[in-house]
């Protein structure tokens, strides 16, 4: 290349330079990052990195005591099933279930014991080790028992079974207190009380959904919230599918429930009214020759004033549908009637219950396969006596306000949020010189707490299970941790133990582990066939591989009634707080997917589309139509919801499928202390529930309540998936004729699922 | 043989008329919409499994969710006769599939075993695939999203997280036939069983209305009721011929 | 008037060539990047303990398997634990230096930290399990880690991916990487497609397949996820 | 015309046109400075945050997964029709009235090009890897899915920006020669650069006459199909009122339409602010008239069969989406498009509406913001009301959508003030051509020869 003088030439090596720096540069942006692998000084003999492994356990997200088994990967957990080999739920697993890996890895666990230095109620929580934590309460626990006033302590817990329990049980003896109290909003006291006056069973009658083909349900959403909801989908889906008559489901219920959508007939029936409604059916069997019993007299006299109009009129029922029910419960048997929340918690709730199982007797199904048959003595401990009542609450709240309660230990249990007059209820506790919290997040109740010391999540911890509602024979399932504990919690069990030692009551268990393997020794060692297993822990390594046990001891089901309990038929009209005038709706809060509240910390579950209204995040208060047009509102309109006791604000939804006199409200959301994902959300209608108690039983009324709505002039958008919830002849979801369907099953003979 | 005759012969194969008889599987899943009661336990199963984003009150109210697996609801008449039908929306792998021939850059195209599926470190977010789509299953990334820890520890380590300006939607749960593919191959089979193979909604619906299964393999759990008097498709009009088969509701005689 | 371009080219030159030299440099720097600091740093990063390959499989030929267990029936090779690397040096070599680093991690009880050599990217679902299990040796992808001191991402020509990398062919040689001898390119997905394409599986080995053809194993998904 | 008040002398045509490129007024340096700052604010730091942040950023969702950056590229495809398509049109039919505007269309075709293909870049979730929509060999052994629409477009649009440019160069080689014969210094070295060695010889002439009709055949057809196939994007899929048969016409028309009324804005901006008075009359403005009014009722009529079709399917899918464009959400802007489309225009009946330039500049601006709206429902309307309405959305723009949308207008504007500087923006030899030769006595009348 010619003639390049000195200028040029700098200009080129100028101009180079800066290419090879950019160069160099360009390349350091686009470098990968350095990564490590996982390295271990010893690995579990379980392990193997890029294959998964999985341990079965039980659920505790509710009551139901489902099966899972867990899917772990490099030693973290990463999905939850429903345990196939489990007889409750056979694989299936519901939202909340799944939902429980957040639980396990939630962002606002607590991650270690925490003493409150500031004023109670403050976020001025302190981090101290355990024994701190552990010392301050033992030693208070201490000198009450030495001054003989061990009754000052309170245990509050949610309902546990199984070996738990009995620890709480024994550590309770051993401070000498009686005031041990499971605490659950949804336990079902009035089931409880009708079954024991009417059978005088001291358990949950087993409901033998699947072999049903004439299925009854008195407010009973049984699909999405009623003791067992995915044993009963599968019983529902068992009664409607395979080569049989097809189960026919009629769902009574003012609000119409997912089990309504799921029904063919769903009759709205005024609240509370449901065993009026129920006794008017009894009363045309007996009446109409339906019922060939020998004690059809004394029936007849019970029933009399039952007769169809009357309850038609005070159902708002009409009388055909009366008729037309009541035939066909007790010609397309095997037939079931059963009752639910939306029954049950009115102040008639236990009459309302005896009267369902009056129907089942009439139509006898008591006993029979695809009727209502008898759980036989669980293996383990279901400690229902000890469930504590809205009544009982209040007491313990009173005992609290007459300075009868030093030292009130919280297990993982939400009494603020879910009492209905909550704020007089937390004032009660504020009484309370130590509260000690034992919950694993810091919720509305821990919030007061002296003392929190955290334990693990049910995926951390040892721990069994003996479902409540039952299979229809022995079962139980063992809970073991799938993963290491994430923090510096303690298992339930653990703490307890911790603090029996420290209190001066050494128990034989090192540790819950151990207190579990003791529990199920006794039942391997009293029970028989169920068990081939030469030694025990053979019987235990094959109870963890199965994840659970079951004995298939059927009670035979002949019950006898004697007159009493026929005599005690009969319902009274509903009570309701507040007169009609000022507060025309009744408010019905139901149960969500998030159950009572406790699951509104986990964002799946925020996240999931409710299943009747796609709503998603916070709550809403449901109209009729009808009804939003009166008081001229439309869809997100916020209103003040007010009764007797209060007022709190929810946008409004338009429901096609609810009486012009409800209004209902999902309960779950209106935490204030809750995490993240949970807090100031929506509204909690527990809030403005008025104490109304159900006598028979003493639990709340929560269906007792009257409310009226005024419009704030506000507006909001509900979030919620659904644009148009109409098919514009679209035919998106079709549906075949049902006579030629049930006509072909109706010849086919009724096969009886063994249970 | 060289490249343009690869492609030619791919061309050749794919066009074949009855090449949609001929995959080595056909995935099928059926859906009992008298058994569904909705409960939406199958879409928490679904984010789960194939680490779905948590949006956020925001997003979704912008209606920028990801489900993958959807309940649609649909009311019918009025108050006091009124009837709610639930059906789950997922992806219906069909065989003639709108959104396959529009992707650009084939990021979602039909594999030998008859699935629809979609490429996600291909794709580079037209959205012609959502607009295609008649039954609007398929979900967008409008930005990256995040687990706060430690809810991330649980993402599925078989599934990718998709980044921004990627289009998502549901895979039959692709990852788990890869592996039943893998413990086939391991005991020496060629061929996965029936029921070896279960979605995580199909695993987990409580009320068992969901079945999944080889469409070629005339005893599979699907084959079964294919082509019962109940099985209809969604906008079945538009010849998608999709592999999610539903089974009617039925009526009642009261 | 002048109508040629002629002048106007010339008066230009001095701009043209600046941004040649300026081109010439991003490429030049580019690459001095890649080849020269990158590659000790990335591709064969320094280990916590240096490790040597080529005297554990090479002169004392130890299988790779006998450390990296999972390899045949887990999608992961798998890195051994301490424990393991114990089981030998209890008795063997306890004085070396090294070796009492490794002693040091196992009585701590803490697990060392080994970097990540062979990173695929996260959308890449890669099995060791089928391929050891169909007779594919490490070497085919790994190349000669037997001879390596420090392990490196093998690769023949570091010139980044090469195009047409099917139709030049001959990238992977199944036969031919069992006798150790290997020519790799670098980790894309050419590499993989290529041994695909010319192998399938026939009794659980892989085997020379006929050109072409859409099987399973050309499948998106048999790779991706 | 321009001969019966001062007699134009070729002299006057290079001394006008030069000094429209030398000799800059400051306003204009105000005028490019805005453009400038306009773009960058509007376009480019949105657009950035929107890498950054992600296609949220925009206000689309599921379902409205298109938007405005569909709408806008499809307006800008559209807007670039009829500056080359019209030129080649009226080089072929000889019409020596269009010599004076037809470079600036094409340079409005060549930078409406340009803006659409950004929006692209927009438009998609990662732009990035946008590379892949390119056949080109490569290890990974991927190519672009053939089969879709998407894809035709890419290929239709690259190859007309190319023919386009070609064919704007080509056309000014003797005029870029006749400023270098008059510039010195760099504009000098530039032009002769530009200009390839111009000589104007008798073969050199011929030559470019040759070439640039056989390139005008050309285009046209290809004109016609770029559009066509940018329709096809939503006429092959199977969403209600995208799914149909006419878009392609629709499209076509649609786009000559905004291109010529893009045009007649053009004129009167260069008119006004280059004093082009001589070249640019209301000659110009009376044709294009006439031909606003053709396409107008042409486009009327293309929408009233939509209407007819929708309404006539039965389906009900059809039917809603019909229902919903015209009474739903989004009516108010249909029945503006309707007003500035299919309305307004008709008043090009009158020869005194059509002469006189300014009511022609709002009417033409008018339409055009009618054909935005037209495809912005196009995308919105449709995608809003699908098969299954319990999915069914709303889609509004955001902000940065909306900052964007007025980002493209500042680009547009900012390379066409960029283009009047370095072209010749009237096209000298050609107006020449329509003059007659010069005579020492200017005769009083000599614009016959524009007839």
């Amino acid at each position: 290349m010619p003639n390049i003088d000195r200028r040029d030439f700098i200009k080129l090596v100028g101009a180079g330079g800066v290419g090879v720096g950019a160069g160099v540069v360009l390349r350091e942006t686009i470098r990968d990052p350095r990564e490590h692998l996982i390295p271990h000084v010893l690995a579990p003999e379980d392990y193997s990195s890029g294959v998964a492994t999985w341990y079965n356990s039980v659920c505790t997200m509710c009551k139901s005591g489902c099966g899972i088994s867990v899917r772990t990967r490099e030693g973290r957990a990463k999905k939850i099933e429903g345990n196939p080999s489990h007889a409750v739920n056979q694989g299936g697993l519901c939202a909340l279930g799944q939902a429980g890996l957040q639980v396990l890895y939630n962002p606002d666990r607590l991650t270690g014991p925490l003493i409150q230095s500031g004023t109670r109620g403050s976020d001025g929580f302190n981090q101290v080790t355990w024994d701190a934590g552990l010392g301050r309460v033992a030693s208070r626990i201490d000198v009450l028992k030495a001054a003989g006033r061990g009754d000052r302590v309170a245990l509050l817990t949610h309902g546990v079974g199984g070996t738990l329990a009995t620890l709480f049980e024994r550590f309770a003896e051993s401070i000498g207190t009686p005031r041990l109290h499971h605490y659950d909003y949804d336990h079902p006291h009035a089931l409880y009380a009708a079954n024991h006056q009417f059978f005088g069973e001291q358990h949950l009658p087993y409901y033998d959904v699947k072999n049903t083909r004439y299925l009854l349900s008195f407010g009973a959403d049984f699909l999405s919230s009623w003791l067992s909801p995915v044993h009963h989908s599968l019983g529902f889906a068992q009664s409607r599918g395979g080569d049989h008559a097809r189960g026919h489901l009629v769902q009574i219920e003012p609000r119409m429930s997912l089990s309504g959508a799921a029904a063919d007939e769903w009759v709205p029936a005024k609240t509370g009214t449901e065993g009026i409604l129920a006794l008017g059916l009894a009363h045309h069997i007996v009446a109409s020759g339906l019922y060939r019993g020998s004690d059809a007299d004394e029936w007849r006299q019970v029933l009399a004033g039952y007769e169809l109009e009357k309850v038609a009129a005070q159902t708002d029922v009409s009388a055909d549908t009366l008729e037309h029910l009541a035939e066909s419960f007790v010609n397309k048997g095997p037939s079931l009637a059963i009752g639910g929340d939306g029954a049950a918690n009115n102040t008639n709730g236990v009459d309302t219950l005896v009267a369902i199982n009056a129907l089942n007797y009439l139509a006898g199904n008591i006993g029979r396969a695809g009727g209502v048959l008898f759980n036989p003595e669980p293996a383990g401990a279901i400690p229902h006596n000890r469930q504590a009542n809205f009544r009982d609450m209040m007491s313990l709240a009173a005992a609290a306000r007459g300075d009868e309660i030093e030292v009130l230990i919280i297990n993982d249990t939400n009494p603020v949020f879910t009492m209905a007059d909550n704020p007089e209820f937390a004032a009660a506790m504020s009484n309370v010189p130590l509260i000690v919290s034992l919950s694993s997040f810091m919720d509305e109740t821990t919030a007061i707490a002296d003392v929190v010391l955290p334990s693990h999540v049910y995926l951390e911890s040892w721990g069994d299970a003996f479902p409540e509602i039952g299979v229809g024979f022995s079962i139980g399932a063992v809970s073991q941790p799938v993963v290491a504990p994430l923090y510096n919690t303690q298992a339930t069990g653990d703490i307890v133990l911790e603090l029996a030692k420290r209190t001066g009551d050494t128990m034989p268990w090192s540790s819950m582990e151990a207190c579990v393997k003791d529990n199920w020794r006794a039942i391997y060692e009293q029970s028989d066939s169920s068990t081939q297993a030469e030694s025990f822990d053979t019987f235990w390594t094959s109870l963890l591989k199965a994840g659970v046990w079951g004995k298939s001891n059927h009670r035979d089901a002949t019950v006898t009634l004697d007159k009493s309990a026929i005599a005690g038929v009969g319902v009274q009209a509903p009570e309701f707080s507040g007169d009609s005038a000022d507060y025309p709706f009744v408010l019905q809060p139901y149960l969500s997917t998030m159950h009572d509240g406790r699951g509104a910390n986990l964002p799946w579950v925020q996240e999931l589309p409710d299943p009747m209204t796609s709503v998603v995040y916070g709550s809403w208060v449901e109209l009729n139509p009808t009804t939003a047009e009166e008081l001229s509102l439309v869809e997100g309109d916020l209103v003040n919801i007010e009764s007797p006791e209060g007022s709190i604000q929810a946008p409004v939804l338009l429901f096609p499928a609810i009486r012009p006199d409800v209004v209902a409200m999902p309960i779950g959301q209106g935490h204030t202390n809750y995490g993240r994902y949970a807090n100031g959300r929506g509204a909690n209608p527990l809030e403005i529930l008025s104490p109304l108690i159900d006598e028979g039983s003493g639990g709340l009324a929560s269906n007792a309540t009257r409310v009226r709505i005024l419009a704030t002039g506000d507006h909001v958008d509900i979030v919620k998936t659904s644009g148009k919830s109409r098919d514009l002849g679209r035919d998106i979801v079709q549906t075949t004729s049902g006579d030629d369907h049930t006509a072909q099953m109706n010849n086919i003979p009724i096969t009886v699922i063994p249970t | 043989m060289s490249f343009l005759d690869r492609i030619a012969e791919g061309w050749r194969k794919n066009r074949k008329p009855g090449y949609y008889e001929n995959f080595d599987y056909h995935w099928t899943m059926t859906i009992d919409l008298d058994q569904c009661s909705g409960c939406g336990a199958c879409v928490t199963a679904c984010q789960a499994e194939n680490n779905l984003p948590i949006v956020g009150e925001k997003a979704f109210a912008k209606g920028r969710e990801v489900k993958w697996l959807r309940m649609e609801h649909y009311w019918e008449g009025e108050y006091p006769d009124v009837k709610l039908n639930i059906i789950p929306m997922l992806c219906q792998h069909c065989d003639n599939a709108p959104c396959e021939t529009v992707c650009p850059v084939s990021a979602t195209y039909h594999n030998q075993d008859g699935l629809n599926t979609q490429i996600y470190n291909r794709c580079i977010g037209t959205r012609s695939c959502a607009v295609y789509c008649p039954y609007e299953v398929r979900y967008f990334n409008y930005n990256d999203h995040t687990w706060d820890s430690p809810l991330d520890q649980q993402l599925n380590p078989d599934v990718s997280v998709r980044e921004k300006g990627v289009m998502e939607k549901c895979t039959f749960c692709i990852q788990r036939v890869r592996q039943a593919k893998d413990a086939a191959k391991d005991d020496g089979r060629r061929r996965v069983r029936d029921g070896e193979v279960q979605p995580a909604c199909v695993q987990t619906c409580p009320s068992q209305a969901m079945a999944f299964g080889d469409r070629n393999d005339p005893e599979s759990k699907v084959s079964q009721t294919l082509d019962g008097p109940r099985a209809y498709r969604v906008l079945d009009e538009l010849n998608t011929k999709s592999s999610v088969v539903y089974l009617k509701k039925v009526g009642t005689e009261a | 008037m002048n109508v040629s371009i002629q002048p106007a080219l010339k008066s230009l030159r001095t701009a043209a060539l600046m941004a040649l030299f300026a081109f010439i440099g991003i490429c030049f720097g580019y690459f001095f990047n890649f080849l020269i600091t990158d590659n000790p740093q990335v591709s064969a990063p320094e280990q916590p303990i240096a490790f040597s390959h080529k005297i554990h499989a090479g002169d004392n030929d130890i299988p790779c398997q006998y450390c990296h267990t999972e390899a045949r029936r887990s999608p992961s090779a798998g890195v051994p634990s301490v424990n393991k690397c114990m089981g030998c040096h209890t008795e063997v070599a306890t004085e070396s230096p090294l070796i009492r680093q490794v002693t040091e991690y196992w009585e701590n009880k803490e697990p060392i930290p080994w970097i990540k050599v062979h990173d695929l990217p996260d959308f890449v679902h890669f099995t060791h399990k089928r391929h050891v299990q169909a007779g594919v040796a490490c070497q085919t992808c790994h190349g000669p880690v037997e001879t390596m001191d420090r392990v490196a991402v093998h690769s023949r020509n570091n010139d980044g991916p090469t195009l047409f990398a099917s139709t030049t062919g001959q990238i992977t040689n199944l036969e031919a990487s069992n006798s150790g001898a290997t020519q790799n390119d670098h980790w894309e997905m050419g590499l993989c497609l290529n041994c695909h394409k010319q192998h399938d599986v026939v009794d659980g080995k892989a085997v020379r397949a006929a050109e072409g053809g859409f099987d399973n194993g050309l499948d998106c998904w048999t790779c991706h996820k | 015309m321009q001969g019966d008040a001062n007699p134009l002398k070729y002299t006057d045509i290079h001394n006008d046109v030069v000094a429209s490129i030398v000799e800059t007024g400051s306003n204009y340096y105000v005028a490019l400075a805005t453009a400038l700052a306009l773009t960058l604010i509007c376009f480019f730091f949105p657009w950035f945050y929107q890498l950054y942040y992600g296609i949220g950023a925009a206000g689309m969702n599921h379902p409205g997964v298109w938007g405005t950056y569909l709408a806008s590229f499809i307006f800008w495809i559209g807007l670039s029709h009829s500056g080359t398509l019209l030129s080649c049109v009226l080089h072929i039919t000889n019409s020596s009235w269009r010599k004076a505007m037809y470079r600036s269309a094409e340079a409005m075709t060549l930078f409406s090009l340009v803006v659409a293909a950004m929006m692209v870049m927009v438009h998609v979730g990662r732009p990035w890897f946008i590379h892949w929509t390119i056949p080109y060999p490569n290890q990974m052994e991927m190519w672009p899915n053939f089969r879709s629409p998407l894809l035709f477009d890419v290929m239709a649009i690259t190859t007309y920006i190319t023919g386009s440019t070609v064919f704007i160069y080509m056309g000014s080689i003797p005029d870029f020669a006749a400023v270098r014969d008059r510039t010195r210094g760099w504009r000098n070295t530039m032009y002769s650069l530009l200009s390839l060695g111009w000589r104007g010889t008798d073969t050199e002439w011929h030559r470019l006459h040759w070439a640039y009709t056989f390139l005008a055949v050309l285009i046209i057809p290809l004109a016609v199909s770029v559009h066509s196939i940018v329709s096809w994007d939503f006429a092959m899929s199977i969403v209600p009122a995208l799914h149909q048969t006419i878009f392609a016409p629709y499209f076509v028309v649609g786009a000559i339409y905004s291109g010529t009324a893009g045009i007649v804005t053009v004129m009167f901006v260069l008119r006004k602010f280059m004093d082009f008075g001589e070249y640019i009359t209301e000659l110009h403005f009376d044709n294009l008239g006439k031909l606003l009014l053709v396409l107008s009722l042409l486009w009327s009529y293309i929408n009233l069969v939509e209407v007819f079709t929708g309404f006539y399917s039965g389906a009900s899918g059809e039917i809603e989406a019909l229902r919903y464009r015209l009474f739903g959400f989004y009516a108010p802007l249909y029945w503006e498009m309707i007003t500035f489309c299919a309305v307004l225009p008709l008043l090009c009946a009158f020869k005194r509406f059509r002469t006189s330039f300014v009511p022609m500049l709002f009417l033409s601006i008018a339409i055009n913001i009618g054909m935005y709206t037209e495809r912005f429902l196009i995308v919105a309307t449709s995608l809003s009301r699908q098969y299954l309405p319990d999915a069914w959305g709303l889609y509004v723009p955001s902000a940065v959508e909306i900052s964007i949308l007025v980002g493209t207008l500042a680009l547009f504007t900012t390379l066409f003030l960029l283009f009047v500087k370095i072209f010749p923006s009237v096209s000298m030899y050609e107006v020449k051509e329509t003059m007659d030769t010069p005579k020492k006595i200017p005769a009083a009348a000599s614009g016959g020869s524009l007839a």
